[in-house]
């Protein structure tokens, strides 16, 4: 027992402190009223429930508070933003949306697709093999606990400057070289090990990212309707199933949802784990067999919270309540007390809810794949949690208050545009300035790490990460062909732009939904579904929140405007170090579909003499820029997004595809017209020559401003002479213009009948593959 | 001089290499072994100081959070 | 025997991850085939005997601790050693893709189609990394499995484990017995069919000789490093978007010749 | 009984993880390392003689083409 009943505030502060419990003041009031009503004193079990299921990470406090922004009660920020897309636009191909642990759309016939995009970047700061790894691990459980079957991943990743210099670290903080070196092995070993394609990512460098790096992690699955079980009952038993449970991750979630300061290793040692991709897909197989027998009433994944919030939250969702015998739960070793497993963390494991009837051939099931299943409880009417070790009762809570308790956060939220200038500097030799451009971190080749990533097993991986003549070109978005006897396929992309995050997050979320919409149009994909994860400091201080408004604002306008519903995401907020907050940062993935994946389209020039075309309007946009930070500079002028505009241009660019005009497509992005041409053509082994003043613009510009300008909605494409007549009637309702022709061995630019840039395609590919070595 | 470092999981994180060799170990009729666990040597050769390999072991060999590293000085 | 009427046993463990596709592209060559688990076989409740050809496919078997392949082959060598050899004596086809390469390695079953203890290794990439990427590879000595490949065909490898060592100081002899044996049907190789000499990335792993896949002499016993399963269609190459998405891949052709091979002699 | 079985690339065959460990190094400016190179270590418990502990290296831990191993009884 903890008395809590007399408690004073500021004992009460003590007791979540030490207890690692990350409840606030009014937290701990409201569940010291609540133990007084009850006329008893709480259990530590019971206050660690507590601590779980009201944790930022379970259940997004900030999102689903109340915000006062700009004279404006913003009622909960997911509803009105996120959430508020996909409810306005209501399309019936979404199957299940921001309910289950990963988003669903309809596919073909029965089948549907799972996505979902998690976070793991605490752990991964601290031991980032591990971290990593156990981020992969962790989100695929996301799609096993939809019944899904996993069939491809995604990651990106975010982390300081590779040079950083040593003497700049603080204690603790680990060197942005070891992060990169050991996270993307971590990725890579939990995803080749369980044989789960790694298809599409990216990597970002930034000095914000220092002492916070970033790991999103995506699963997609394939989902099939008719065996989605949802449908559990009292009575049926709670099944859980995987690995042993250990110490391992306690407080995981407190973690997660507390500010990383000095010494947190060993505050947190035990959040740390590795993880065990073999048992997973002994996992994955035995849960696939028991949802083709439609054995289980109901699945979920053991994440954050471990037992504590996977029962409680799934006796919520069937409306009753759940017995839990603790000592039944095979332990890694002995002695560890009964909140410890109630709350732990370990890795490999899933609860599945199981009419006692079929539980058997269940069992025997698990048995089949070698690993362990053991009934720790049931569900029961009375909307109770009950919680017993060793026949004694160790927690009794009240389900009401446990899941409608929680006082909800207000917060307060300010932006005010930061004091930046547009500079103002002469332009150099752009030939050179290209070189630099694709020699930068940001845009260089990843190849080195994508080619540690097994991206084909399971044989669907239709348009790879890697593309063209070499097989080492940038593509836009993967292509999965997820069915054998289907053409239809999938498309997998993601934006980011954490660099016009520093200029305006509405701009920079804006930009994001635009580049992962076009990343997935420009290689045949339609009917666009959104994932967002928020990657934030702390929400507590008003300016940090205030970015985050506004970045979630631009989600609701942009991709409403877009028609394109968010089906999932997540937040991870408080990502602060001894160097200060993360660089705010907003991941966007999309999820189309291809009609017939042969009608998919690679980024890559095929072949000489065709015709270049540029879609989409230039503007004076170079705020953010990778042209000003190779510079120097940030600049203000960050690109905008005009959805109207730019939705024409995207289904013109379709019916092109569709109707098999375009040879190639590349959108741009970072590095502007200059960067993605040069990339078509190394990738595709052709030439161009480009006239620049041929670029629809929006008013008079620099060259060089043409060149690396960073507008969204743009794409390049390669249309053969005999197909330019069909090509220019489909774009009648387009901005776009032809800027060039495909040639020989040269990228060559000019401008009103002056060469700007002569270069070799050979040497901008070997300077684009310098960029970044593992 | 030549160095000897050993780095192994902390007690309490996973080696699932040890328990897969333990299993297979006993599938193989090996029945007496009671636990495996397992560890990964980096020999080091060079004129390098006691000082210097444990800076090599924070910076790129361990990870002293959930791993534990032991420096031995070998005979040349 | 008709192709269909063939059986073709998938054998998977834990950590076996390539089998889905294996098996599929078994049964688009028009055989039938079962994915069984190894645990099946050791309790007696499956017998290789029930089938015509062996597959072991790629992933990660064991979570390739202690070395690729090892666990498995170990226990197939230990606990099925009887029906493992009469298998391969009565001529029936067993192909290993990758991980299953490093089992027949382990198993001693390549390269002289005994089981006992290994006479070569898969070691370690010379990179020191997993390597996910397509390679060419050079058609050499005839078997089943690659006698209708193109002389030079594509396939992806994906990997961490695929240099082929041979025992120290008797490497050129080995090497010359294979090659006299007409063991090696397989070499990394550049696009147009130059032996690729250890260079990286055309030889992926570093493999002695360029070795991609070795055979037993009397060729039906075949393991491969690459992946023919992941290149079974066209539409799976890297480049089809340059090249065309109709047609098969080098890769069916590896399980035709070895279905064929198994009908024929039925 | 305690045993600690050493496995280690035989000399003559490339130990690539040894060679990118040394590159790593020498990137962080540990220059005077001259060579690196690994092994891998499993510690075995259980009443086990050294004999058994021989056949478990032949029957499982090491290959013999490309390995060595090395036995040790450590203290209980
Ligand atoms: N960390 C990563 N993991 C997997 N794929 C990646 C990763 N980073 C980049 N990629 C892949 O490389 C390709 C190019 O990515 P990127 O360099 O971000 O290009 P761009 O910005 O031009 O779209 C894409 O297919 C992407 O999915
Ligand atoms: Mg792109």
């Amino acid at each position: 027992m903890v008395p809590l009943r007399e408690a004073s505030d500021e004992e009460l502060a003590e007791i979540s402190e030490r207890r690692q419990l990350a409840l606030n003041l009014e937290e701990m009031r409201a569940i010291q009223r609540y133990y007084r009503r009850l006329g008893r004193e709480p259990t530590d079990v019971e206050l660690e429930t507590f601590a779980q299921t009201w944790s930022e990470h379970c259940v997004h406090k900030t999102f689903k508070g109340v915000i006062s922004y700009e004279g404006e009660e913003i009622d909960g920020l997911l509803r009105s933003t996120i959430a508020r897309v996909t409810r306005e636009l209501s399309p019936e191909w979404c199957f299940s949306v921001f309910e289950d642990n990963a988003g669903i759309v309809d596919f073909e016939g029965d089948y549907a697709i799972a996505f979902k995009v998690e976070t793991h970047n605490h752990p991964s700061a601290i031991e980032p093999f591990g971290g990593a790894a156990t981020g992969v691990g962790g989100v695929i459980r996301d799609v096993l606990g939809v019944w899904g079957e996993p069939i491809a991943n995604t990651d990106v990743l975010c982390f300081g400057p590779l040079d950083y210099p040593y003497e700049k670290l603080p204690r603790d903080v680990k060197h942005p070289r070891f992060i990169f070196t050991y996270v993307v092995a971590g990725i890579g070993s939990y995803g080749n090990n369980i044989g789960v394609p790694t298809v599409n990512g990216a990597i970002y460098f930034d000095e914000g990212y220092v002492g916070n790096p970033l790991v999103y992690c995506g699963t997609l699955g394939i989902v099939k309707k008719s065996k989605y079980k949802r449908s559990a009952r009292p009575g049926d038993v709670l099944l859980l199933v995987g690995g042993r449970t250990g110490r391992d991750g306690i407080h995981g979630v407190t973690f997660a949802s507390s500010e990383l300061e000095e010494g947190a290793e060993e505050t947190f040692g035990t959040a740390v784990q590795i993880g065990d991709p073999i048992e997973e897909e002994k996992i994955k197989r035995a849960i696939l067999q028991v949802r083709e027998e439609e054995l289980g009433s109901a699945i979920t994944d053991l994440g954050g919270g471990g037992l504590s919030s996977a029962v409680g939250e799934q006796a919520h969702r069937f409306g009753c309540g759940a017995r839990v015998h603790l000592e039944r739960v095979p332990l890694k070793y002995a002695g560890m007390k009964p909140w410890e497993i109630w709350i732990s963390e370990s890795q490999e494991r899933m609860l599945l809810i199981v009419p006692p009837s079929n539980l058997e051939r269940v069992l025997e099931i698990f048995a089949g794949e070698e690993v362990e299943a053991t009934p720790i409880g049931e569900l029961i009417p009375e909307p109770r949690l009950e919680v017993y070790y060793r026949g004694e009762k160790v927690a009794e809570l009240d389900m009401d208050f446990l899941f409608s308790g929680l006082p909800r956060v207000k917060r307060e939220a300010r932006w005010s545009p930061p004091e930046l200038e547009e500079p103002e500097f002469e332009m150099r030799d752009l030939g050179e300035e290209l070189h630099r451009l694709l020699a930068m971190p940001n845009i260089a080749s990843k190849e080195e790490v994508i080619r540690t990533y097994d991206h084909e097993v399971k044989a669907m991986t239709v348009l790879k990460p890697l593309q063209g003549v070499a097989w080492d070109g940038p593509g836009d978005a993967a292509v999965l062909k997820p069915l054998r006897n289907s053409w239809r396929g999938i498309a997998v992309s993601c934006g980011m732009n954490p660099l016009y995050g520093k200029i305006d997050p509405y701009w920079m979320a804006a930009s994001a939904i635009d580049e992962a919409i076009r990343n997935n149009i420009a290689v045949g994909g339609r009917r666009i579904a959104l994932l967002d994860n928020f990657c934030w400091g702390n929400p507590e201080k008003p300016e940090n929140l205030g970015g985050l408004v506004r970045a979630a604002k631009a989600c609701y306008d942009i991709a409403l405007a877009y028609g394109t519903p968010f089906i999932s995401g997540k937040d991870s907020l408080y990502n602060e170090s001894p160097l200060g907050a993360v660089t705010p940062s907003l991941l966007i993935s999309a999820l189309g579909i291809v009609e017939d994946v042969r009608r998919a389209v690679s980024m890559d020039f095929k072949e000489r003499g065709n015709y270049i075309y540029l879609l989409g309007e230039t503007k004076p946009e170079l705020g953010g820029s990778h042209y000003y930070k190779l510079r120097g500079f940030l600049g203000t002028s960050v690109p905008g997004v005009e959805p109207s505009r730019a939705r024409r241009t995207f289904e013109a660019l379709t019916r092109a595809i569709d109707l098999g005009l375009v040879k190639a497509c590349h959108d741009l992005s970072e590095g502007g017209l200059g960067v993605a041409l040069a990339e078509m053509c190394f990738s595709g082994g052709v030439g161009a020559e480009l006239c620049l003043e041929a670029v629809p613009v929006s008013q008079e510009m620099r060259a060089d401003f043409i060149l690396f300008s960073e507008s969204n909605s743009r794409f390049l494409v390669e249309v053969e002479p005999e197909n330019a007549g069909q090509f220019e009637a489909l774009m009648k309702h387009v901005r776009f213009a032809r800027v060039g022709e495909t040639s020989g061995g040269e990228l060559v630019v000019s401008y009103r009948g002056e060469e700007l840039l002569r270069e070799d395609i050979g040497e901008l590919k070997r300077s684009w593959q310098r960029g970044v070595a593992l | 001089m030549k160095w000897e470092v050993r780095i192994a999981y902390k007690r309490g994180v996973q080696d699932p290499e040890g328990e897969t060799t333990l299993q297979a170990l006993k599938m193989l009729g090996f029945e007496k072994v009671e636990r495996v666990s397992t560890a990964k040597l980096f020999i080091i050769e060079g004129e390098c100081s006691r000082e210097e390999v444990e800076r090599m072991c924070r910076r790129l060999l361990a990870n002293p959070v959930s791993q534990d590293y032991e420096i031995r000085r070998l005979a040349d | 025997m008709r192709l269909a009427e063939l059986r073709v046993l998938v054998l998977r463990s834990q950590g076996t991850n390539c089998d889905a596709e294996t098996a599929h592209s078994i049964r688009e060559t028009g055989a039938g085939a079962e994915v069984v688990h190894v645990n099946k076989l050791l309790r007696g409740r499956r017998s290789l005997e029930e089938f015509h050809a062996l597959v072991l496919p790629g992933g990660f078997s064991y979570g390739d601790r202690i070395r690729s392949g090892a666990v498995l082959a170990k226990l197939l060598a230990s606990r099925l050693r009887r029906e493992l050899q009469s298998f391969v004596e009565e001529g029936k086809p067993v192909l290993g893709i990758c991980n299953g390469f490093q089992v027949l390695i382990e198993t001693g079953l390549l390269p002289f189609g005994e089981v006992g203890e290994p006479m070569l290794a898969l070691a370690k990439n010379a990179s020191a990394r997993f390597e996910a990427r397509w390679v060419h590879l050079l058609r050499g000595a005839a078997t089943p499995f690659t006698e209708k490949l193109p002389r030079v065909s594509r396939m992806p490898v994906a990997n961490a484990e695929g240099r082929v060592v041979l025992p120290l100081g008797r490497e050129q002899r080995l090497l010359e017995e294979l090659e006299e044996n007409n063991q090696i049907p397989l070499r990394y190789c550049s696009p147009q069919g130059a032996l690729a000499h250890g260079e990286y990335p055309l030889n992926p792993s570093g493999s002695f000789a360029d070795i991609a896949a070795i055979a037993t002499p009397e060729g039906n016993v075949m393991g491969m490093m690459p992946h023919p399963e992941r290149a079974f269609h066209r539409y799976m190459y890297p480049d089809w978007t340059r090249n065309g998405a109709q047609g098969k891949g080098d890769g069916y052709r590896i399980f035709q010749g070895m279905l064929e091979y198994a009908a024929g002699r039925l």
